[in-house]
């Protein structure tokens, strides 16, 4: 049995990601798509701590809405006028769109809601310290995960030397 | 009343079908870019959740949210690099523009 | 007897032929002409060697005890065996008619090569462009037409038979720069082609049932050990009958096998003769040189049809719907002919007209010869025409050559009253006339009397009937002498040389030939040729055939001849209008008459509009656009398919993500439905 | 292996291309060419000689020269060689025309390649002859069909990449049904539990022997066989490659194609689906008779009104080609005698056709006959020629077309039974017809007056063009003269024995 409190932050955070989410992909400012989604990740980081994983959620939030959005942000600025309106959507293309999503939405809504074991409470969990986080990080047994922390890094730095190389200006 | 586990799960869905929307309705390949990111975060939600659910005591989903938020953060990255690049061309970033490279 | 006179006589004109024709261009005209008529001469030779040793050698290969004539093959040789029986063989078989055709083929052919030698020349001696080519053309054609003679086989005859024509076709086209010419040597050659049609369809149902092409097969079988007699009793008749009675599909399409099998040989023979109603290359064949209208379309080539029919004479005799079919097409083709000679202004038509109209006589005479009758002098008669017809209707033709030679046109409007300038000529033409006239003694009384008295003891209509056509003859061909010698006096254009008669080379035919048809009736034929080969007179002497002759109807035929002559003689003696007159009162029929009875126009008709128009037009047209078409098509739809599949690889992300999230989900949702 | 003789029709192309390979000038390249179709023409009289002899001798075995090599043991693939009558007649024929066919393109641009393509053609067609392996068959039977699509797209005139390209679908498309019924063959070549073959001779025995084809499979493989082939034979109605690939072909490309490429077709229907398939063959031969039947009257009548002289000519081999299915379906000793007879002779026929047509239109500039007309007097040699080429083909005795046609009809004629006559009697009105459309062209083309004054100034065939017409004139009279030496080479193909396996008498 949850505490009132707890189910009205869940309500709020839900809340958010759902409007927020639909916001950010119907809106016709491109800038403020950016800032729905925005919101959506800051939903998402304060589900995360709701949920106990308290060094996922900052990351959350320093990445992904420090980092990320912030990109999203220049490039816009870079990319378009602001007070730009995107064109109105061909209805051809929303009737996909629209099909697409509620298709999905009502065959993976039915296979969740069909699963009685869905139903049950989540069991309690505490929030992994960060010693542990950093054990797992960088060791090599089972259940540690230095080989893809060191890939990532790897893929990092491709990322960064790709991305200069792409958007470097051509001399000629 | 209690959140079971579906009450975390239904938000994340909704979301993911925002995503699928938007990626497939929008014009703007940063606004497709937008969707993409909300479609990743849905799934984030998605691994931390049935971590907690079926191995409460291990941090695999997590981890796999670790890193795929630095996934997101590096496929971001070069995605914009390159529409910035696209954008230089063509003054365009509609993605029904981009049509040099077809064929 | 030994083979190597009659190889001689095969094989010197083909070698000719190939000599003139490969390096005649080398030569000068003077040499390749003495050397084609040195040649054809040499073989005249040889052919008359032969003829006369196989009539009066009495050797037992040629006549029996009972003095009945044989057949001998004197060599055969297998050129293409298709199964064991069926043998396509090159031969060389003697009989009094291969005998007889061997005389007349290679004298008219010595007279126009010898006579050409003048004509293919103008007056001031320049040659023809070409005159080799004649030559070598002329030697192929007496090849083929010996070859065809002389056949063993039916087979071997259709060989020839198409090499005839195809010489023919050479010749008609000889001047191939000439428009007219060459439709005319092409409508010969697709009209006697028609008509080789029926005759190798009728060659494979004959030889298909019986088994075999060699004619001494057809006509002996079933007499055991006589393989080589030229004779048919009728219980082999009989027998060949049961034969084919018993035979796997007697019957098809309502007749007996054999009555189709000899129509349709029969109508090979039409062709090659120019019955009706295939007759009409005949006329336009005049477009050729005159020698050769002589040679091929007089004499040799067009009775080839009533060698045809004489030398399958007794299975003929089997079928009586066959031989009233051949009397039937000889008498129209007779009475059609003479009626659109009378009123031609071409003198080479005219004769073109009485030549169909002659070779019907002789094909009614075979269509009237039954063996109770007379020894079948029906067939006698029409090898004895065929003969006097040949000397005197290429007497007569290559008296029009020096006349067109001459004067240098074809129409008798440009010729009347050359009596005077052209004497040799004059009297030899009119001997020609006498003769095809029927009057007494020329040779053409005795053996168109011979036919008429065959026709009267089978059927007294056609017998008046074909006393009229006699009488007809006699009228155009006086006619014609009289316009040509009479009429008026001769007017020379301006700047013109008088006509004359001709050099040697071409009156010397003339008068030999006239000689000939003067003396040629005399000749006792019903010992010579007879169809079984029994002679029927005792004795011979010179006098024989009038001795032989049935007065009455001798004396009724002569009546007529000359009743013709002489209303010929008042209507074109002399210059008058009665012509004119008789004109006015029958427009009709003189319209008919002088359009050939519109035969042409009609198969001008049926080639063009209707096998070019509606056959082959639709056909092409259908080809092009329906099987292409659709071939075509199949390409095209190939293509839209291949554009439309390529549609969807449009390179639109969005369009690829909602197919595979589409394709995701239903994948779930089968899957959702199968596990729940 | 190179000790057989047959090895040797492989090989000799295979140097020829090498040789090309490492020309220099279009000299050398003619002197490979000629040294080379020189050789082969030795070669295959060579191997007639032999061939005769060793029959002389009494040699009966259903194949001579035979040779096995295994190149892929999987599936039991072997390099089989093996001639009887009718393949050594076919080298013959094909020897003759390469060799025609490499003087008749001594002018060609680009000469070094186009007689890779051709000698490769050649060798395709060589070694299909040769080969009495199903498998190695069609490959040859592939190497011989595609180099077709560049000699015509990169030699040809007029619409050549449409005409290359329909033709070569055409015969892929056809390629592609054979295939099948290739493997269908091989599936069923032996009965239960022996190891399969390719080798026909071992098929045909087996399947005389055990029936190990059912009738049901051969219902089934036989149409495809046939048809797969057929459009190689020009069948109504997958013929509409022959006229535009004809049309557009260079000169010495169509002389091979008509020649014997097409003939590949009626070889492939006679040694394959006829050889294999014997009930089937005799059970559905109606159907196949009608199309062929249809294919040499139809033929006839549409070359009645064409006005290009190279559709002419193919419409009128569609019209020849029909001839040959036509005889193959009749199923009897004759027939098919007139039929391979009928190869030789329209092969030699079409190749002079198409040899003398490439010359005119060299000199002309154009093949339509509304333009030209009284050529006989410019061009006499070529002129003589090619009333000697339409005699051929409208059967005058002494000429090759003749003998063929003649052999075909009184086989034909064999067949009581109303159907058959009918078809036959349809057929016969095709030489009829034949003459129509012959006597026109020639009548048009080299008779009358001199149409275009720009052709009086036309000269007369060169020497190289003169060898190649005499040489193709000669073999076309040496079949129409001496038939018999032919007919009985043939027959022998089927003697009794094989007879039997065809499943006849």
């Amino acid at each position: 049995m949850e505490s009132v409190g707890s189910i009205i932050v869940y309500v709020v955070i839900a809340l958010t990601i759902v409007i927020c989410s639909v916001l950010a992909v119907t809106t016709r400012k491109i800038l403020r798509a950016a800032t729905y989604l925005l919101f959506t990740l800051f939903a998402t980081a304060a589900l995360y701590f709701k949920l106990d994983y308290e060094f996922l959620g900052a990351v959350q939030i320093a990445v992904y809405a420090g980092g990320i959005v912030v990109l999203f942000v220049f490039s816009i600025l870079l990319t378009s006028h602001p007070g730009d309106n995107s064109a109105k959507l061909a209805s051809r293309k929303r009737a996909l769109g629209l099909t697409g999503s509620l298709l999905l939405l009502i065959v993976a809504g039915y296979s969740l809601v069909s699963r009685c074991e869905l139903w049950s409470a989540l069991p309690q969990g505490e929030n992994p310290s960060m010693n542990e986080i950093g054990e797992t990080l960088m060791g090599t047994a089972h259940g540690q995960y230095l080989l893809p922390f060191e890939a990532i890094s790897v893929l990092l730095l491709a990322c960064i030397i790709g991305g200069v190389v792409v958007a470097r200006k051509n001399k000629n | 009343m209690e959140l079971t586990i579906l009450w975390y799960l239904i938000p994340s869905l909704l979301m993911f079908c925002c995503g699928v929307y938007g990626f497939i309705t929008r014009k703007n390949m940063i606004a497709m870019l937008i969707s993409l990111e909300l479609m990743l975060n849905a799934v984030d939600i998605n691994f931390v959740v049935f971590n907690r659910f079926l191995f409460p005591g291990e941090l695999e989903g997590m981890f796999f949210t670790l890193f795929a938020i630095a996934l997101a953060a590096a496929e971001t990255a070069l995605a914009i690099a390159i529409i910035i690049n696209v954008f230089r061309v063509s003054e365009k970033i509609d993605v029904d523009d981009v049509t040099k490279m077809k064929f | 007897m030994e083979p190597v006179i009659p190889i001689i006589i095969l094989a010197l004109p083909l070698t000719m032929f190939l000599v003139l024709g490969l390096l005649g261009h080398k030569m000068a005209h003077r040499t390749a002409g003495i050397l084609g008529t040195l040649s054809m001469g040499v073989t005249m030779v040889l052919a008359y060697i032969t003829t006369l040793t196989y009539f009066f050698s009495g050797s037992s290969e040629f006549i029996n005890e009972e003095g009945v004539r044989l057949q001998s093959v004197i060599f055969n040789w297998d050129w293409l065996a298709f199964t064991d029986s069926l043998v396509i063989r090159l031969g060389f078989l003697l009989d009094p008619i291969s005998a007889l055709l061997l005389v007349v083929i290679t004298t008219i052919s010595f007279m126009v090569h010898l006579y050409s030698n003048g004509y293919m020349r103008d007056h001031h001696g320049v040659w023809e462009t070409g005159f080799q080519r004649f030559y070598a053309f002329l030697s192929l054609f007496s090849f083929s037409m010996l070859g065809l003679v002389v056949a063993t086989n039916i087979f071997q005859m259709y060989i020839f038979w198409e090499l005839v024509g195809a010489s023919s076709y050479l010749l008609i086209g000889f001047y191939y720069t000439k428009p007219s010419a060459v439709s005319a040597s092409k409508k010969a050659f697709i009209v006697t082609r028609f008509a080789d049609l029926g005759f190798l369809i009728g060659i494979l149902v004959l030889s298909f049932y019986t088994g075999t092409f060699d004619f001494t097969n057809f006509t002996s079988t079933g007499v055991e050990g006589m393989a080589n007699v030229y004779q048919v009793d009728l219980t082999t008749a009989e027998g060949i009958r049961n034969w084919i009675a018993s035979s796997p599909a007697p019957v098809f399409m309502g007749g007996s096998v054999l009555t189709w099998a000899l129509v349709l040989i029969f109508m090979g023979g039409m062709g090659k003769s120019a019955m009706m109603p295939l007759h009409i290359w005949l006329p336009d064949a005049m477009e050729g040189p005159t020698p050769v209208s002589a040679l091929i379309h007089a004499a040799t080539m067009v009775v080839a049809g009533v060698f045809l029919v004489a030398r399958l004479f007794p299975l003929y005799l089997m079928e009586e719907v066959a031989l009233n079919i051949i009397t039937v097409v000889g008498a129209l083709t007779a009475f059609y002919a003479a009626m659109v000679a009378c009123v031609q202004v071409d003198i080479k038509r005219v004769l073109a007209f009485s030549t169909i109209s002659q070779i019907a006589f002789m094909m009614v005479s075979l269509g009237v010869a039954r063996p109770e009758f007379h020894h079948g002098l029906g067939y006698m008669a029409a090898m004895f025409h065929l003969f006097t017809h040949a000397m005197f209707k290429a007497l007569l033709f290559l008296c029009a050559g020096a006349l067109i030679h001459a004067i240098g046109s074809n129409d008798y409007t440009d010729m009347h009253g050359l009596r005077k300038h052209m004497p040799v000529t004059h009297v030899t033409f009119l001997i020609g006339c006498l003769a095809i006239a029927g009057i007494i003694p020329f040779a053409g009384f005795f053996s168109k009397d011979e036919i008429l008295t065959a026709v009267f003891g089978q059927s007294i209509f056609w017998y008046i009937w074909m006393s009229a056509v006699a009488g007809l003859t006699a009228f155009y061909m006086f006619r014609l002498y009289y316009l040509i010698f009479w009429w008026k006096e001769h007017k020379t254009p301006e700047g013109h040389h008088a006509p004359h008669d001709q050099l040697w080379t071409m009156t010397l035919p003339l008068v030999i030939l006239a000689v000939v048809s003067c003396v040629a009736g005399f000749v006792p034929f019903g010992n010579l040729v007879t169809w079984n080969g029994h002679p029927m007179f005792e004795s011979v002497n010179f006098f024989t055939n009038l001795g032989a002759l049935d007065w009455s109807v001798a004396a009724i035929s002569l009546a007529v001849a000359i009743l013709a002559i002489i209303l010929a003689t008042v209507m074109y003696k002399k210059e008058n209008p009665l012509p004119a007159k008789m004109r006015s009162a029958l427009p009709r029929l003189w319209d008919w008459c002088y359009h050939r009875f519109y035969w042409d126009e009609l198969y001008m008709f049926i080639t063009h509009k209707i096998i070019f128009g509606c056959i082959s037009r639709p056909i092409a047209w259908f080809d092009r656009h329906v099987i292409d078409g659709s071939m075509d098509g199949m390409a095209w739809v190939t293509q839209r398919i291949s554009f439309a599949i390529r549609g969807l690889q449009s390179g639109n992300i969005q369009l690829y993500v909602w197919i595979y999230l589409v394709g995701v989900i239903l994948l779930g949702a089968i899957t959702a439905v199968c596990l729940l | 292996m190179f000790s057989n003789l047959l090895i040797y029709f492989v090989v000799i192309p295979l140097l020829m291309l090498a040789g090309f390979a490492i020309c220099k000038n279009i000299r050398q390249v003619r002197t490979v060419a000629v040294a080379g179709s020189i050789l082969l023409v030795g070669l295959s009289v060579w191997v007639l000689c032999d061939y005769l002899a060793l029959r002389a001798a009494g040699n009966m075995e259903e194949m001579l020269f035979r040779g096995d090599w295994t190149w892929f043991a999987p599936l039991n693939i072997k390099l089989s060689v093996g001639v009887d009558g009718v393949s050594i007649a076919m080298l013959i024929l094909s020897s003759i025309i390469v060799f025609a066919g490499s003087f008749a393109s001594w002018k060609i641009d680009d000469a070094r390649h186009f007689f890779m393509w051709l000698i490769l053609l050649s060798t395709g067609v060589y070694g299909f002859f040769i080969c009495i392996d199903l498998f190695t068959m069609f490959m040859f039977y592939e190497v011989a069909l595609i180099p077709m699509y560049l000699l015509i797209g990169v030699w040809g005139t007029g619409r050549k990449e449409y005409s290359a390209m329909k033709l070569t679908l055409m015969l892929m498309g056809g390629s592609a049904f054979l295939m099948l019924s290739l493997i269908g063959i091989y599936y069923h070549s032996a009965p239960e539990g022996q190891a399969l073959t390719w080798n026909i001779i071992d098929i045909a025995r087996n399947v005389e022997e055990t029936q190990c084809i059912s009738k049901g499979w051969q219902y089934f493989l036989f149409p495809m066989c046939f048809v797969g082939f057929g459009v190689l034979g020009a069948m109504f109605p997958f013929h509409t490659w022959s006229p535009d690939g004809h049309a557009c072909a260079p000169t010495a490309v169509s002389m091979l194609h008509a020649g014997v490429l097409m003939k590949l077709g009626g070889y492939g229907c006679f040694r394959v689906a006829m050889y294999l398939m014997p009930q089937a063959a005799n059970d559905l031969a109606w159907i196949f008779l009608i199309l062929t039947g249809i294919s040499v009257v139809y033929g006839a009548f549409s070359a009645c009104v064409q006005t290009d002289l190279k559709y002419i000519n193919a419409y009128s081999s569609v019209s020849h080609c029909g001839m040959v299915l036509f005889a193959i379906l009749m199923i009897n000793t004759t027939a098919l005698t007139g039929a391979i007879m009928q190869m030789l002779s329209h092969g030699l026929m079409t190749a002079l056709f198409f040899a003398l047509i490439g010359m005119i239109y060299g000199r002309t500039h154009t093949r339509d006959i509304r333009l030209m007309g009284g050529l006989m007097k410019i061009l006499p040699f070529l002129g003589v020629g090619y009333v000697i080429a339409g005699m051929a083909s409208l059967g005058l005795p002494g000429l090759s077309g003749f003998v063929a046609e003649m052999t075909i009809f009184v086989g034909s004629f064999e067949h009581t039974d109303m159907f058959h006559r009918v078809f036959t009697i349809v057929a016969c009105c095709s030489i009829v017809i034949t003459a129509v459309y012959i006597l026109r062209t020639v009548g048009k083309l080299l008779f009358g007056p001199v149409l275009d004054p720009h052709h009086a100034e036309l000269t007369d065939a060169s020497w190289w063009e003169r060898l190649s017409t005499i040489t193709l004139i000669l073999s076309v009279a040496a079949i129409g003269c001496f038939p018999n030496f032919f007919e009985s080479l043939i027959r022998f193909t089927f003697s009794p024995e094989i007879f039997r396996a065809i499943g006849l008498n």
